[in-house]
């Protein structure tokens, strides 16, 4: 074993201990501890909201998942740009390629419509059962990767993209400011009406925020796919 | 009070008078033990009033050159310091009549004083130009440095002795037996100045400064016709006024003329007799001397008191 | 007071609003990007002000309309308020300032760097543990997306092992926060309870927080990475990660510390001091600037962790001392990271572009200055807090690493300096409107932050003192000719001198006359300079600022503060002489040593309060008084030079331009000389081990007094020749004011007089010669008594006062010395002090000989008489040397009264123009008449002999019946006392120098040796890293194993 | 050992193992896929901790709201888990780019062949 590994493993196997240490120290909560009590208690009262993760993500903790969306934003903008000078020339993308064949191109047409479709709906119900933006901003890229699989010549407009993401983003921060107008602080899902629980039109701006990080989550990650794709095999 | 107390006009005439006893007594004395040094020689040696006939030759000399404003005024300043380290320090204890101007200052003024001939001399040498001065001088002043240093410190041991910087007192402290000089209250004082004495007479083993086989005469060189006759008057009066220093400090002072005259021989005699049996000393050998001896010596007599 | 929500929401808006707009209006997009971040800096400093003033209290922002923990809130305070205002301002100018860069990379870069500083504002802000995680996952994304604004193509490199590392300590923060959530309850940073250092549990989980915060603040020696960045990354880019990012981070850092409690300070501290003193170890090999601004951030932010370490100690000052530090750094360091795009090289010489533009000039010794803790700016403010506290809480380890790496980070910066200042530039500044501005209001905003931190110190404000004002002054005026701000120069001093004077004791009085009244006679050589001489008077009437306050000052923070002015004007005047630049520096490391122990040594005495009376020094506690005593006295002993400490002084005063020489020489000595009689005056005799420290003083006087002369003996070099002697003269007076006697500082008072007189007097009489010649070697001059007859005046009465010879000055100090060595009980240094009064001789000969004396050199026949204004101060001087030689009594009587009321006795007694002391007499006017009467008898009967000597030529000399017809031959000066060194020349071995060099080569070394450890492979610094984490939680294990 | 201890443990080891993958390999792309083993490592520690023993996912479709404290599990660390899955999707994508760029500019995925900046 050279140094070179060697230095590694000792120095894992030191963190190792610690993480064991913890491991070793970590007795599971039989209740709820306060803060989750709290959400089990109040969320419905406070937010409306079947999920309750839900609730947390767009409400309570609706900074973090304004930065989080933030990330992607990041992420997207900077793949964006670090890729941006190392485009390859139109056309000649995806020359690399064999042509696809003719069972994807059939799927795709196929089955586009239904992942969007199905995008849609994981992030409009993302208050109700399981899923959300994120959740469903991804499975609406997925699409989109599908159909770049099945051309890789295919081009997506940058702008169309970059436009939705943007404006679901300064509504997703108006909505947040909204909050603090109209209701009792950023990001407070109370400025529209709570509505009957269980309802798709419930828990106040819950499907809105998540309308709009489902766009922005789908637009985003499309926006890295093509810029990562548009690259390919570029000379 | 005035700055000048004690003062009188008459006190110049006076100061005038030591001063003449001073250089003749000067002239005479060295020429003698320049003679007992020929003799001993086995040479004829020169009369014994040959000073004298430099003197007037030098004056009497028709070619006088300049090298510059210094080099005229180094004579002057070499002579003032001997004129003035003379009139600094009593002559005779206990006579009025030869205090001279001793108010001016204590022991300090006259230890500070012997350098302002030096330097004017230094200076002077300097502009003439001649790298025999300059080279005289570099030694002159390499060898004091160490050759005073045991003067310093024995001069130290006595002012703390007798705590008093002033040489009037300290040989009123002497008077009463010949028990009571220096010499014998503090011997180590005594020898550790002694060193310097020996050492800053210019005479052998310390003549460095002026060998004759190296360079020339050392710093005066370039000096002639009056400005040489002026530095033998120096010459002369110079060793005088500094033994006059030693004796008040070390030996009792002197209380009349004949007194003064002895010990000023007898301390003079000991750095020529010194001189005749000691080889010279090259300037680094000497500083060596004076730091191995005369600072051990001296330091003794400072931590003994 | 619009909520400070909206910091982030216009951040995060607009970033988005940016995709909107259409694809080619990247200019539209630049302005609403500046838009954006001149709203949040709005915002913050609105909020700063609001919060300062006592308008706006503190709030606590709640999301979600959700109390907290449930729900995330944030909080704005005082400290917050501040440092996002940091923030957003570098963020907004660094955008001015990336301003090409944003427009070719187009609205996404623009977009990521709104997200950086709205990212940067929350985690600020946030009081919520995984939020704090979110934006610290953003700022990293950001950056890594900033990094490639950047040009060089090395950023890519250095953008990807940042992301490394960032996943690695992702993961331990995620864990950590994870499991904190588990013990707690709550994600809530306030809901953290102050927990044990222990590594178990919860604690464990605290611990995996913290340290991924605190290596976020790149801790050395984990931060290769860092470097790597600031190295590469755009100027503007890295200003804003070393400004406001570092800011950020170090607040994060706090927050979590504040909350786990106190038992994990020493945590804080521990890294935090490893990492000021390595990262400015290692910044002394460095020769890139950017990797070396890169350095000394990571030290700074150190520097924060390890006073966020000492909250316990610093208590409700922290935010002072953290935050002065901090927003030092953050000005200082995005001002310099600006700069550092004017310039085109990389090299730190390079910096010598700058001179182009002297207010760059002044804008890099700006925030040198502010990074190394100079007054006035804030971080001086904080370092005074800071050794206070930990002095007086025993930290004097910690102090002292403190100090020891504050004073190698001074050398780096320093060294740059000068550099920059003498050095030749080999391309041209960049010439860019905005960089300038931008670094412009960097500047302008230190002296604002200034003015804020000087307010809140309890203490003077020192941006306002009138004296540092008028210095500051010349800065605008720096446009107009020499002459009239000579002119308005002297007039200061003068009145300045009108409006001080009253009041002050006789022995502050003569020091006040020496620094301003001699500064202002010292000036009149100053007319002699043409044309605008820029640069030179601001320093110089710092200097004198600096001496004016510090004989005015009462308590020992005016005090230190005075003397760092006088130090760092002094150094900017040595810095502007020819060959200046390494003695400049070593200058300005040897003074802000000294600075350091006055630092130390006042803290230790004051006990922890910041206001401490110079006057109370005679009252402290008995058991620390002589390390107070020491502590000061090194201080004072720098100054003045004291052998040992020595080795500055002959560079920094020989290569000086003429004026300066004589007042740094002259003038600036004293100001140590003041200080030890300060020293003195309240401490007095100090005892240690059972030793006597005023005995060490004696001695340490004497040996500089003799080993001083001796070296000066040997100098071929008349400027060193003169500055070795200073070191001599100054070790005269030292040893006088440790006599603890009368007449020991009546001593050194004269000492302090006469060579203020005869030194000034020798330097400018030598700048004279060497304006002419242009050369300092003695041996190449000769004979220009006849050329230079003023000047040669001038040296001759110097000389003669110099070496004590009656009738002049100097003998008056050689008899008040012996009869100060007569009413002590010390007489072993005595002897050295006696050996070193016949060197003086050997070294003042040489000087007037080689120069004015012997055969005049053939290139030297035509030179003429010095200019008229190096001239004319002298002359006054020489006539002052006689007026004070015939009359002492007009200064030292009322001296000597004051002196008498110290210690109770009168041992001179003045009748008339008579001294009489208990030993002997002293009678000057009677010296004066019996030797002007003789001499002028003998003068008369010379010329009555020899009136008609005939004026010779050159080479009219007897020399072996030839005559030499070369001068270089014939003029005996090169190793004139060669005897004597043969004899002596044991003592000019370079112990001092050897002992100096050596420790500077060990850092080097050591320097050199150690960042070799940043291979540059991404993949190695993940390694070191996780060493740097698994070392941190074995030292901890093991330390409390042994405390257990 | 119950179920949560194992997720936990195992959680753990992803990430000892992805940082031993992300510190040994010197291939950038393997790197980058280590990193997100060891992201998937936290995430799954994530989990673990907010996971009650024998309790339902905190949906209140099935569950009454009355109830919901006693039969859900800890919604915390699911909420943000996801957070945490995204934040690293982000990185690894940044980080992919990275190496695309790194690619392009050297024709190496040797992270020992960018070192040009050291020292």
């Amino acid at each position: 074993m050279t140094t070179r590994t060697a230095i590694p493993l000792v120095l894992l196997a030191l963190l190792g201990t610690a993480f064991f240490t913890l491991f070793a120290g970590y007795v599971p909560d039989a209740e709820l501890n306060r803060t989750a009590a709290y959400y089990a208690n109040q969320t419905v009262a406070e937010t409306g909201a079947q999920n309750v993760v839900t609730a947390i993500i767009v409400t309570y903790r609706g900074l973090d998942t304004l930065g989080e969306v933030t990330v992607l934003f990041l992420t997207a903008a900077i793949v964006g740009l670090v890729l941006a000078h190392s485009k390859a020339p139109k056309g000649r993308s995806g020359s690399g390629f064999l042509p696809s064949g003719e069972l994807l191109t059939t799927g795709t047409r196929m089955l586009v419509p239904v992942i969007l479709l199905f995008g849609a709906y994981v992030f409009v119900n993302g208050h109700l059962t399981p899923g959300g933006g994120f959740q469903g901003g991804a499975i609406v890229a997925s699409g989109l990767l599908l159909m770049l699989l099945a051309d890789p010549a295919e081009r997506f407009s940058h702008g169309l993209i970059s436009r939705i993401e943007s404006s679901a983003g300064l509504t997703y921060v108006i909505l947040g400011l909204l909050g603090m107008i109209l209701a009792g602080g950023f990001l407070d899902n109370r400025i529209l009406p709570l509505g009957t629980f269980g309802s798709i039109l419930s828990a106040g701006a819950i499907p809105l925020i998540y309308i709009l990080i489902g766009l922005k989550v789908g637009a985003e990650f499309s926006s890295i796919l093509t810029s990562l794709e548009e690259t390919e095999d570029a000379e | 009070m005035s700055s000048f107390p004690n003062f009188a006009w008459g006190q110049v005439p006076l100061a005038l008078l030591t001063l003449f006893i001073v250089i003749n007594y000067g002239m005479i004395m060295t020429a003698l033990v320049r003679k007992i040094g020929a003799r001993v020689g086995g040479r004829y040696g020169i009369p014994i009033w040959q000073n004298y006939i430099d003197l007037l030759k030098n004056i009497a000399l028709r070619s006088k050159i300049s090298h510059g404003v210094m080099y005229y005024l180094a004579p002057v300043f070499r002579l003032t310091g001997g004129v003035g380290l003379l009139l600094f320090v009593p002559t005779i204890y206990g006579s009025d009549w030869h205090q001279n101007f001793s108010y001016a200052g204590d022991l300090i003024l006259a230890l500070y004083f012997v350098f302002f001939g030096t330097l004017g001399m230094a200076l002077g040498a300097g502009e003439s130009g001649h790298p025999h001065s300059a080279i005289g001088v570099s030694r002159g002043l390499s060898q004091v440095t160490m050759a005073e240093l045991p003067l310093a410190l024995g001069v130290y041991a006595i002012s703390l002795q007798y705590q008093t910087l002033d040489i009037t007192q300290i040989v009123a402290a002497q008077q009463g037996s010949i028990f009571n000089w220096t010499l014998f209250t503090n011997p180590l004082a005594t020898i550790a100045a002694m060193f310097a004495f020996v050492g800053t007479m210019m005479r052998s083993p310390f003549d460095v400064v002026i060998a004759p086989q190296e360079i020339p005469i050392g710093p005066p060189t370039e000096y002639h016709s009056s400005y040489l006759a002026l530095m033998q008057t120096n010459r002369v009066l110079f060793p005088v006024a500094k033994t006059v220093i030693y004796m008040n400090l070390f030996f009792g002072g002197a209380t009349n003329w004949a007194e003064f005259a002895i010990k000023v021989f007898v301390l003079y005699m000991l750095t020529a007799v010194i001189g005749v049996v000691h080889p010279r000393f090259r300037v680094e050998q000497s500083i060596r001397f004076f730091l191995k001896w005369g600072l051990p010596v001296g330091v003794l007599a400072i931590l003994t008191v | 007071m619009v909520s400070p929500l909206l910091i982030l929401a216009a951040g995060l808006g607009a970033a988005f609003l940016l995709g909107l707009l259409r694809q080619t209006s990247e200019r539209a997009a630049f302005y609403v990007t500046i838009a954006a971040l001149g709203f949040m800096g709005f915002i913050a400093l609105s909020w700063t002000v609001g919060l300062a003033l006592g308008d706006a209290l503190p709030v606590m922002i709640t999301t979600a309309g959700t109390a907290p923990p449930f729900a995330i809130n944030l909080f704005m305070g005082g400290m917050e308020a501040a440092l996002i205002s940091v923030v957003t301002l570098t963020g907004l100018l660094s955008a001015f300032y990336m301003r090409k860069d944003l427009l070719r990379l187009g609205r996404r870069v623009m977009a990521v760097l709104l997200v950086l500083i709205m990212a940067l504002s929350g985690l600020i802000m946030t009081r919520d543990l995984f939020n704090l995680f979110v934006f610290i996952e953003l700022i990293v994304i950001a950056s890594a997306g900033l990094i490639l604004l950047s040009r060089d193509t090395r950023a890519l490199g250095a953008g990807f092992k940042y992301l490394v590392v960032s996943q690695v300590i992702s993961i331990l923060l995620l864990v950590g926060v994870i499991f904190t959530y588990h013990a707690n309850g709550s994600l809530n940073i306030d809901d953290i309870p102050a927990r044990p250092m222990v590594f178990t549990g919860a604690s464990l989980a605290i611990f995996l927080v913290l340290i991924a915060l605190v290596l976020e603040l790149k801790p050395f020696p984990a931060n290769g990475w860092a470097l790597d960045i600031y190295e590469s990354a755009h100027p503007g880019f890295s200003a804003i990660f070393s400004a406001a990012s570092g800011t950020a981070a170090a607040f994060a850092a706090f927050k979590l510390f504040d909350v786990a409690g106190p038992a994990w300070l020493p945590l804080a501290t521990g890294i935090g001091i490893v990492t000021f003193v390595g990262a400015n170890l290692l910044a002394l090999a460095q020769s890139h600037d950017r990797r070396l601004l890169g350095y000394s951030s990571v030290g700074q932010i150190g520097l924060v962790l390890m006073v966020i370490g000492q909250a316990d100690i610093l208590g409700a000052t922290l935010p002072y001392v953290a935050g002065g530090i901090l927003i030092s750094h953050a000005v200082a360091k995005s001002g310099l990271f600006w700069l550092s795009g004017l310039v085109k090289g990389r090299e730190l010489s390079d910096w010598a572009a700058l001179r182009d533009n002297p207010v760059l000039i002044v804008a890099f010794a700006t925030f040198i200055a502010m990074l190394t803790g100079l007054p006035p700016f804030p971080a001086f403010y904080a370092k005074w807090a800071l050794v206070h506290a930990l002095m007086a809480n025993g930290a004097f380890a910690l102090t002292a690493a403190f100090l020891i790496a504050a004073l190698i980070e001074a050398a780096v910066l320093f060294r740059w300096f000068g550099m920059a200042i003498k050095r030749e530039s080999r391309r041209a500044v960049v010439v860019n409107l905005t960089y300038e501005a931008v670094v412009l209001l960097a500047m302008g905003t230190s002296f604002v932050l200034s003015w804020i931190w000087g307010a809140a110190s309890g203490q003077e404000n020192l941006i306002t003192l009138v004296p540092l004002l008028f210095a500051l002054l010349f800065l605008p005026l720096d446009i107009f000719p020499a002459k009239a701000k000579n002119l308005l120069a002297i007039a200061g001093l003068v009145v300045w001198f009108a409006l001080s004077f009253h009041g002050l004791d006789p022995i502050r009085l003569v020091f006040l006359i020496i620094m301003v009244l001699g500064g202002a006679l010292l000036l009149l050589a100053s007319f002699h300079a043409e044309g605008r001489r820029m640069g030179f008077y601001t320093p110089a009437m710092l200097m004198f600022a600096g001496m004016a306050l510090l004989i005015t000052s009462e308590t020992s923070f005016q005090f230190f503060a005075a003397w760092e002015f006088l130090t760092v004007g002094s150094y900017f005047l040595i810095l502007r002489g020819h060959d200046s630049e390494p003695h400049a520096l070593s200058y300005i490391v040897f003074s802000l040593g000294g600075a350091f122990a006055l630092l130390a040594g006042f803290a230790l005495a004051s006990g922890g309060k910041f206001t401490f009376f110079v006057s109370e020094l005679s009252e402290i506690a008995p058991q620390v008084a002589p390390y107070v005593f020491v502590l000061l006295a090194i201080g004072f002993l720098t100054k003045t030079a004291v052998m040992g400490l020595h080795i500055w002084l002959p560079g920094a005063h020989a290569e000086a331009e003429t004026d300066v020489s004589p007042m740094v020489s002259g003038i600036l000595l004293k100001a140590g000389l003041f200080g030890l009689f300060i020293l003195l005056l309240e401490m007095g005799h100090q005892t240690l081990y059972g030793i006597d420290l005023t005995v060490v003083l004696v001695w340490l006087g004497a040996l500089s007094a003799f080993v001083g002369a001796v070296l000066a003996a040997f100098q071929e070099d008349a400027k060193r020749l003169l500055a070795y002697s200073s070191i001599s003269q100054m070790g005269y007076a030292v040893f006088g004011l440790a006599l603890m006697n009368h007449l020991g500082w009546l001593l050194a008072l004269m000492f302090a007089i006469n060579h203020f007189v005869y030194k000034s007097m020798l330097f400018l009489a030598v700048g004279g010669v060497k304006e002419r010649t242009h050369t300092k070697l003695m041996y190449k001059m000769g004979g220009l008594i006849t050329l230079m007859p003023y000047t040669f005046v001038s040296v001759l009465v110097g000389i003669i006062a110099m070496s004590g010879v009656p009738p002049l000055s100097g003998f008056g100090g050689r008899w008040i010395f012996y009869n100060a060595i007569m009413s002590t009980d010390l007489r072993l240094p005595m002897i050295l002090v006696f050996m070193s009064g016949p060197v003086g001789f050997l070294y003042l000969f040489r000087l007037i000989h080689s120069i004015f004396l012997g055969q005049p050199k053939d290139e030297l026949r035509m030179v003429k008489e010095a200019p008229f204004w190096i001239v004319a101060p002298q002359m006054l001087f020489v006539a002052f040397l006689i007026a004070f030689a015939a009359l002492p009594g007009m200064i030292l009587r009322r001296v000597d009264g004051y002196i008498g009321q110290i210690f109770g006795d009168q041992p001179l007694t003045w009748s008339g123009r008579i001294v009489d002391s208990q030993f002997g007499t002293w009678n000057p006017v009677a010296i004066w008449g019996v030797i002007a009467v003789v001499f002028i008898t003998i003068l008369l009967l010379l010329i009555w002999m020899n009136h008609n000597a005939q004026r010779v030529k050159q080479f009219n000399i007897v020399f072996s019946a030839e005559r030499p017809f070369k001068p270089q031959t014939t003029h005996f000066a090169w190793n004139f006392f060669a005897p004597y060194r043969k004899a002596m020349g044991f003592l000019e071995a370079p112990i001092a120098t050897g002992f100096w060099t050596g420790v500077s080569n060990a850092l080097h070394g050591t320097a050199e040796f150690t960042r070799k450890f940043y291979t540059g492979n991404g993949q190695t610094y993940a390694v070191q890293l996780l060493l740097f984490v698994v070392a941190v939680y074995l030292i901890v294990l093991g330390s409390m194993g042994g405390a257990s | 050992m119950i179920l949560i201890q194992i997720a936990m443990l195992l959680g753990f080891a992803l990430i000892l193992l992805g940082l031993y993958g992300a510190l040994t390999n010197r291939d950038i792309i393997r790197m980058i896929v280590s990193f997100t083993i060891a992201d998937t490592g936290v995430n799954v520690v994530l989990v673990s901790v907010g996971y009650l023993t024998g309790r339902e996912a905190p949906i209140l479709d099935t569950i009454p709201v009355a109830d919901a404290a006693a039969r859900i599990t800890d919604p915390v660390p699911q909420a943000l888990v996801l957070t945490a899955i995204v934040i690293g999707l982000g990185v690894t994508a940044l980080m992919l780019a990275y190496a695309y760029r790194l690619f392009r500019a050297r024709g190496s995925l040797d992270i020992s062949d960018y070192t040009e900046l050291k020292w």
